[in-house]
């Protein structure tokens, strides 16, 4: 097992560093460079200014010697210096990395824990009205825009009926400690998470569901038939176990996205999230922030997928073989 | 053909799926001769509520234009986006994961490494950063949708191309002596084309939804009205305007469902495996 | 061995009809069947596929898939009605009173979990026993069917445990609460030829012990001869005929049953004129290892599948490879015709080595050695035509398409189908006609050398029978040489001038089928033929 | 029109309410947008960094919304007769927030040395002045080589910020650690920012003008979608949303909400106006002929009702009405279909696309471009939209890679520092989205703006700007849209918000909340 996680590690490293490199020359092809939008905002500019902020940057310097600079500081585990905030890429990543885990991992849970119940609801119901309307409702999440959803939620449960909070983390200038503070983010979570939720809580019941009717038909349910086992007993563990694999292989996927891939919700609630940061870094050509973000979204990715395949390993007994 | 237009008839819903889409595709197709003005044309007084004039139906935007109009249009552009974009990754991905399945080794692990690298960072995100990089026009839209969704499709080519590889009658033409390229395209590919249908029709709907998303971030064509563009536009006015977003992500709702209904159709219909029948 | 039971019947089937959904190929699965068995009494229904033996053993489980309902008939257990018997009370009695095993050992148990977590289960459900003595009794159980080192397996996986090994912790599972009564479906089918024999050894022991009813499906007499005390044949969802296993196999009336039993390949190498024609085909220490696995860290497991092969093959001879699964002999097949390329040795073709040639030169040589596949099924390209299939050899090696069209319609009449045959698709023919378009196919490019990979394993042995005809009568008329690649020792004892067995990579006897069918040297080769079902009844079977 | 009344109403009903006593106490919450990349005004000069540095930072004078200068660090001023020499006499007891005494040094630290380095801006002004001195350490003096009217309106804190130098000098201005802990002499104190979250100010206690502030506490929350910017306001989050803050479309409903106040004051100094850049240099557009049709086929008084609500005004040329020198003068383009379609015929315009850049800062601009847009499309022009985002828009207009460009830039306060820069030939250079970028060139507006600038005392200078506005309005360098206005929405329960020409940017010092 510890080989087989190192040898991962590795491969792991190796992949960051191809995206590190792809990433930054992808970026180069962007129009206009951080110099030009800071001299954008500040309303007037001339040449020494624009000089003077390249020099900054190191932006005078020819592509391959900055790509080689970026590539020194990142293999020493520095992610560098944002261009616009002057602070180290990292302590703003990891300021907003709570946030995002939070909020991820929140909506992760629930989407994994409500969609495989509702997956297994449907299939143990499987052509009754139980089905339809788990099926209906997932398909239908399934295909409503994220952002849509967002906002509805936003009019319902903040606008009109005033029960959570609309956006943000926390209620600022509350200056609530321990229990309290805990509560009033738990408040703000609500929205986003549920909604960041819906869409994938729709993906996991359809999936559990078919994978349940497929698993339902190997020839060890029929073993375990011919056991006299009650059906609810072989569902639970027969069929639920096995059909739950390829449950596991598309959490780890997602999990690793849910990292990066809210920038949607985080925008709509305003959650101070690591999508939002590259949204931010993108507009406004903070190189390095944006390779940042991508670097440890990479990693979050990177992260999930061992953890998947660690659980595979250890939930599936022919794999720590074979593989 | 009969049999498996009998087969996709049994599913109900795959037929909703289908006369929905056909309802769109007709929408789309009548587009200009039901509103042969611009749908940017500023055509009624802003806010204009829906069914309080029977010209406007569905209500007008703060710029006063026709949402009708706007839904109308913004079908042809939603469904060619989806489906130049599900196109293009096919091109993409169905190449790269015949050739990785067929030949295996070396190059299967090198191309997998590469499809790889496009899948370890988060796929929106990747989205959003292509078409800001190359600045938001039909065609970067198209192509960061592609360049995002093409990973799936090659890993599962990769993966069906390996289950044929190895059947028999892929071996028997690699012993008539056919060359790899003629067995690829008219031994394994003809096989895998339910697959790759399946999976289009289901892609076609999720670039629906990215288009969409990317408009709302203010990521799309400004020249085209598409349905995100519309939603985009009407989401700052959604509580004094809600019609103005409505309708157009009601759009999209349906569309996506039925394509992923028809989707499911098509996945029962072509895979006789989920036909039960006793021994 | 065999008695006469007088014993009051504990199962009684009566005009029992099972009806298939609409849109099936035929109303009923089963149709009005009636038999009956009684304690310590093994019943075998037999018959091909199709012929519903397998569906009416789901009806008296209890267990039919969707959609198909028994819609007539009883089926008594003890005298009690299971068709009128509450779901609860079917619960009750599966497992406890009614057992069974499958075909598959591999997929009939659950993957993720451990073989004495599977068996203290069927306590479990009937609410019996504590844990431990649950654990107590799985590993006494395990011990009883004959596994080796029982503590071992029972903290197994089923994926660790070989397909043998599955079969007997599936019967282990079935005997666990005693049952009155076995169903057996295909249970050896799926085993090789040796592991079969000890399998129907320990059933034929188990059987006898704890005086049970079985009730045995399978498709192949010879095991019926081996251990049937009673006998039904079925065709198409009917009993034909009934009986003891004197009456229906050594004196068989219908003439359904007879042409079973006469397709049935004899073990009987008979006596040939030694094939004396110059090699065609010489192969030298031909060897290939598989390795899996392996990455930074860790190093490949190495399978030796063939290791330093060698034989001679010559013009118009017939040469059989036999040998159990894992034994190397298709390995050997795919070898010679470079589906694998091999690790060592010589393969002269003509005095061409072809085991390095590579590319353009390869394909050139190649055309001179065709194969047949196993796979009825998985031979053709679903979504190419027949006439299309068969040609597009001759085309790609640059013949004219429709000249090439038009050999493949002769090719057709050649191996018994019409010539419009070429304008339909694979799947509108049956196992039989698709093995004889796969023929056509290896015809097509005029080789000297066929090889046949399991060729007529999957069918039917009424169909298998044509096939073997169809190819000796071919080989004779075209002058072919032949290797023959099979399990089954009847098949190429059949139709070998000469026979290779292999075990583990390795040519273990090479010779004449007469020497090595009548007087095996090697005592693999002797286990063998001493394993298969049936042989020593075989002599009255007409 | 009704927006109009109602925001008139309120205005009155502000200043009605202004007579009641302040108390003192509370927190104001606010909307800062986008969130700045810094606070330390003196390096970072964008808006949001303005808004909120605004409150930290000070400078010698503030602005009424006439422009007339009004003391903040100088206590009084003096300009002699000839124009040459301005003698500032500093407050006393002023404390930068580190409690050491801010002096004449700190000011000829921050004009001579820092913001020289830091600001082309500064370093613009500064060509005007000979010398700054520090007779004594509550007196500086600026010696002028020429008499330069507007410079009396160049001490705003935005431009010019009086900065510590015993934290600064000697260090790295740019990666000085004190950037990310800004210490001004200004009403509040920075204590907190939580990036992406909000910004926390708190009261100066040692501030120097006594009683003042009111506010214990102010908040600038970090909220990056315009729709959720609206419900902080709704659901009581924040109290004040700056201009900007939410989208037009948004106004008049928030405006409906009971207890709701509106104001567009507070834009005097910035006076925004904003423009289409035409590029002079390619076709069609180099033709005065088809810049004067643009101007008529545009509904620009449909883009000031639907999408400004109304609030601003439409431009007649080059100066904003709301800056010193403007005069109403001909010809003014009315909205003129038929006339611009007459125009395109008269120089044969053959119906080639032209692009139009819209301007990237959210929604109303884009609308507005999809506006214009039409507008052009309805006289026969050809448009194609192009799509950017600010890197890009930077770049491209910048660059000139352009055809039509929306813009707006501000006049701070004077023609010579915000006007002339756009027109004059001198300033044609790349590189830069703020000089004359569609790369208009006439010896004769050149000359008159340099003597406008120079001319003595204001009188002078009135009259050269007369025909400047003339001149160019009649060749159309480039398409004037707006006079725009950000209307502030506030809790009618803050009082005094806006008390200067750069309105709640300029700090929150005379702020207080009916307790």
């Amino acid at each position: 097992m510890a080989k087989f996680i190192l040898a991962r590690l590795m491969k792991a490293a190796l992949i960051l560093v191809c995206i590190a490199i792809l990433n930054f020359l992808l970026i180069q092809a962007a129009p206009g460079d951080p110099a030009q939008v800071m001299a954008g905002e500040a309303g007037e500019t001339d040449a020494v200014f624009l000089q003077q902020l390249r020099e900054r940057f190191g932006l005078d310097q020819p592509l391959y010697v900055q790509l080689g600079r970026y590539l020194g500081t990142i293999l020493q585990f520095d992610l560098g210096y944002s261009y616009r905030q002057q602070v180290p890429v990292a302590d703003l990543i990891f300021e907003r990395l709570p946030a995002t885990l939070l909020l991820s991992l929140s909506a992760f849970v629930i989407s994994l824990g409500l969609g495989t119940l509702a997956g297994v609801l449907a299939s143990a119901r499987q052509g009754r009205w139980q089905d339809s309307v788990i099926s209906t409702i997932a398909l239908i999440f399934y295909a409503t825009p994220l952002f849509w959803l967002a906002l509805m939620a936003v009019l319902l449960f903040s606008v009109q009926l005033g029960w959570l909070p609309a956006f943000g983390y926390e209620t600022v200038g509350a200056d609530h400690t321990g229990l309290r503070r805990m509560e009033d983010i738990a408040a703000h979570l609500v929205l986003p998470a549920m909604t960041l939720g819906l869409f994938f809580m729709a993906v996991y019941a359809r999936m559990t569901r078919a994978s349940m009717l497929e698993v339902s038909r190997l020839d060890f349910v029929k073993t375990a038939q011919a056991k006299g086992l009650r059906p609810a007993l072989i569902q639970r563990r027969h069929v639920l176990r096995n059909a739950l694999l390829p449950v596991v292989t598309l959490a780890g996927l997602q999990a690793g996205q849910l990292v990066g891939g809210a920038v949607l919700i985080e925008t709509v609630f305003a959650w101070p999230g690591i999508g939002r940061l590259m949204f931010d870094a993108l507009t406004q050509r903070d190189y390095n922030l944006l390779l940042g973000v991508f670097l440890v979204s990479a990693a979050m990715v990177l992260l999930f997928n061992l953890i998947t395949d660690i659980l595979y390993r250890l939930v599936d007994p022919r794999i720590r073989v074979t593989a | 053909m009969m049999e498996f237009w009998n087969r996709f008839r049994q599913n109900r819903g795959a037929v909703v799926g289908l006369l929905i889409l056909l309802l769109i595709v007709v929408l789309a197709a009548a587009a200009p001769l039901l509103y042969p003005k611009s749908p940017w044309s500023m055509v009624q007084r802003p806010f204009l509520a829906p069914f309080a004039m029977d010209a406007f139906p569905l209500g007008t935007d703060p710029m006063g234009r026709d949402v009708a109009s706007a839904v109308a249009h913004g079908a042809r552009v939603s469904l060619l986006v989806g489906l130049v974009s599900t196109v293009v990754s096919m091109l993409i991905g169905v190449p790269i994961g015949a050739i990785a399945g067929y030949f295996g080794g070396r190059i299967d692990d090198a191309l997998m490494r590469f499809t790889e690298l496009f899948q370890t960072v988060p796929s929106f995100a990747l989205a959003v950063v292509l078409v800001a990089i190359f600045q938001p026009s039909l065609y970067s839209i198209v192509i960061a949708i592609a360049l995002v969704s093409w990973p799936p499709v090659a890993r599962l080519l990769r993966s069906e191309v390996m289950a044929l590889r190895s059947r028999e009658f892929v071996e028997a033409a690699i012993l008539s002596g056919q060359r790899a390229r003629t067995i690829i395209l008219r031994q394994i590919l003809p096989n895998t084309l339910s697959a790759i249908i399946v999976m289009a029709s289901m892609m076609v709907a999720a670039a629906i939804l990215i288009e969409s998303s990317l408009s709302f971030l203010g990521l799309g064509d400004p020249n085209v009205m598409s349905w995100g563009y519309v939603i985009g536009a009407g989401r700052t006015v959604i509580r004094q305007a809600w019609w103005v977003s409505f309708f157009p992500g009601l759009a999209i709702l349906l569309t996506v469902l039925a394509l992923n209904l028809i989707g499911e159709g098509l996945n029962d219909a072509m895979n006789p495996r989920l036909k039960r029948r006793g021994k | 061995m065999k008695h006469e039971t007088i014993a009051k019947p504990v199962v009684e089937i009566e005009r029992l009809s099972v009806a298939l959904p609409d849109g099936a190929d035929r109303p009923y699965a089963v149709d009005r069947v009636s038999f009956r068995i009684a304690p310590g009494q093994l019943l075998c229904v037999v018959g091909e596929s199709g012929s519903g033996k397998s569906m009416s053993a789901n009806a008296l489980m209890g267990l039919l898939p969707e959609g198909v309902r028994v819609s007539n008939g009883r089926i008594l257990l003890d005298g009690t009605d299971l068709l009128t018997q509450s779901e609860d009370a079917l619960h009750d009695i599966r497992g406890r009173r009614v057992a069974m095993i499958f075909q598959e050992p591999m997929t009939a148990l659950n993957p993720l979990m451990k073989v004495s977590a599977q068996i203290e289960e069927v306590f479990e459900a009937h609410g019996l026993l504590t844990p431990a003595e649950r654990r107590a009794k799985a590993l006494s159980l395990l011990e009883e069917v004959g596994l080796p080192d029982p503590p071992r397996a029972a903290a197994s996986f089923p994926f660790q445990l070989s397909g043998g090994q599955r079969q007997r912790v599936m019967i282990a599972m079935a005997l666990a609460l005693e049952p009155q009564v076995l169903i057996a479906d295909e249970p050896t089918t799926a085993l090789d030829v040796t592991t079969q024999a000890q399998i129907l050894r320990l059933i034929a022991r188990l059987q006898r012990d704890r005086n049970m009813a079985v009730m045995f499906i399978t498709h192949d007499f010879g095991v019926v001869a081996e251990i049937a005390d009673y006998v039904a044949v079925m065709q198409l969802g009917r009993v034909v005929e009934e009986g003891t296993v004197e009456q229906v196999l050594f004196n068989p009336q219908h003439d359904y049953t007879r042409k079973l039993i006469a397709a049935i390949p004899k073990m009987q190498a008979g006596m040939r004129a030694p094939v004396t024609s110059a090699p065609i085909l010489t192969v030298e220490g031909l060897t290939k290892t598989y390795r899996q696995g392996g990455g930074l860290f860790s190093r490949p497991r190495e399978v030796h599948a063939v290791q330093d092969v060698s034989f001679s093959l010559a013009k118009g001879e017939t040469l059989g490879i036999v040998g159990e699964s894992g034994s190397g002999k298709s390995s050997v097949g795919r070898c010679l015709v470079r589906l694998q390329d091999p690790d060592g040795g010589r393969v002269l073709l003509d005095g061409q080595d072809m085991a390095t040639l590579r590319g353009e030169e390869l394909r050139r040589v190649r055309r001179r050695m065709q194969m047949i596949f196993q796979d009825p099924y998985g031979s053709l390209n679903p979504r190419e035509r027949v006439g299309r299939i068969i040609a597009s050899g001759p085309i790609a090696y640059g013949e004219d398409p429709a000249k090439a069209m038009a050999e493949a319609a002769d090719l057709l009449e050649m191996v018994g189908l019409k010539r419009d045959a070429a304008h339909r698709f694979p799947h509108e023919f049956s196992g039989g006609q698709r093995q004889r378009i796969g023929i056509a196919r290896a015809l097509a490019l005029k080789p000297g050398i066929i090889i046949a990979d399991e060729a007529v394993s999957a069918l039917d042995v009424s169909i298998q029978a044509q096939v073997l005809d169809l190819l000796q009568s071919l080989k004779r008329d075209l002058g072919l040489s032949l290797i023959f690649i099979t399990h089954d020792l009847r098949v190429a004892a059949q139709i070998c001038d000469r026979v290779m067995v292999m075990q583990k990579g390795r040519v273990v006897e090479l010779g004449s089928g007469a020497e090595i069918f009548d007087a095996p040297r090697h005592p693999y080769t002797r286990s063998l033929i001493d394993a298969i079902p049936g042989r020593a009844h075989e002599a009255r079977m007409i | 029109m009704r927006h109009v009344v109602s925001a008139t109403l309120a205005l009155l009903l502000t200043t009605a309410l202004a007579q009641a006593e302040a108390t003192p106490g509370g927190t104001a919450d606010l909307i800062v947008q986008p969130e700045p990349p810094g606070l330390m005004i003196g390096i970072v000069t964008n808006g949001p960094a303005l808004a909120v540095g605004g409150n930290i930072y000070e400078s010698l004078l503030r602005y009424d919304e006439t422009l007339a200068p009004m003391p903040s660090l100088a206590r009084s001023w003096e300009v002699s007769e000839d124009g040459l020499t301005y003698t500032f006499h500093l407050q006393e007891g002023v404390t930068f927030h580190d409690g050491t005494p801010m002096t004449a040094a700190d000011v000829l630290f921050s004009v001579n040395d820092f913001l020289m380095k830091t600001q082309p801006r500064h370093r613009n002004t500064m060509a005007q002045v000979e010398s700054v001195t520090a007779p004594d350490e509550a007196t500086v003096v600026f010696k002028l080589t020429q008499p330069f009217e507007p410079f009396i309106r160049a001490f705003a804190y935005g431009t010019m910020p009086i900065l510590p130098k015993h934290i600064y000098e000697g260090t790295d201005y740019m990666t000085n650690p004190a950037n990310d802990k800004p210490i001004g002499t200004g009403p509040f104190r920075f204590v907190e920012w939580q990036r992406g979250s909000f910004i926390k100010l708190e009261k100066n206690d040692a501030y120097w003008d006594k009683g003042k502030p009111y506010l214990d506490e102010v908040i600038y929350h970090v909220i990056p979608d315009a729709a959720s910017r609206a419900v902080a306001y709704e659901t009581g989050v924040v109290d004040i949303l700056p201009g900007g803050s939410v989208e037009n479309f948004d106004i008049p409903r928030l405006t409906e909400l009971p207890n709701t106040c509106i104001t567009d004051k507070g834009w005097e100094y910035y006076a925004p106006l904003s423009w289409m850049w035409l590029n002079n240099r390619n076709p069609p557009m180099d033709n005065p002929k088809f810049r004067q049709a643009v101007m008529y086929a545009m509904d620009r008084q449909f883009a000031l009702d639907v999408l400004w609500n109304g609030y601003g005004k439409v431009a007649t040329g080059p100066i904003s009405s709301k800056t010193p020198f403007y005069s109403q003068q001909e010809p003014v383009y009315e909205y003129d279909p038929d006339k611009a379609e007459a125009l395109l015929d008269e120089i044969g315009y053959d119906g080639e696309p032209i692009r139009l850049l819209p301007i990237p800062y959210g929604e109303t601009w884009q609308r507005w471009a999809e506006a214009v847009r039409q507008n052009l499309q309805d006289v026969g022009i050809k448009v194609e939209m192009e799509a950017a985002d600010v890197a890009g828009w930077n770049q491209r207009t910048a660059n000139w890679n352009y055809d039509i460009a929306f813009t707006y830039l501000y006049q701070n306060g004077d023609p010579a520092i915000g006007v002339s820069r756009n027109y004059i030939t001198s300033q044609i250079e790349q590189g830069s989205p703020w000089n004359n970028v569609e790369g208009y060139s006439d010896p004769e507006v050149d000359r008159m703006f340099e003597e406008a600038a120079l001319a003595y005392p204001a009188e002078a200078r009135q009259e050269i700007y007369d025909q400047v506005q003339v001149k160019l309005q009649e060749d159309v360098p480039v398409a004037w849209l707006l006079e725009l206005t950000f209307p502030t929405i506030y809790n009618c329960k803050v009082h005094d918000i806006v008390t200067s020409a750069h309105g709640p940017a300029d700090s929150m010092r005379d702020a207080w909340i009916e307790q």
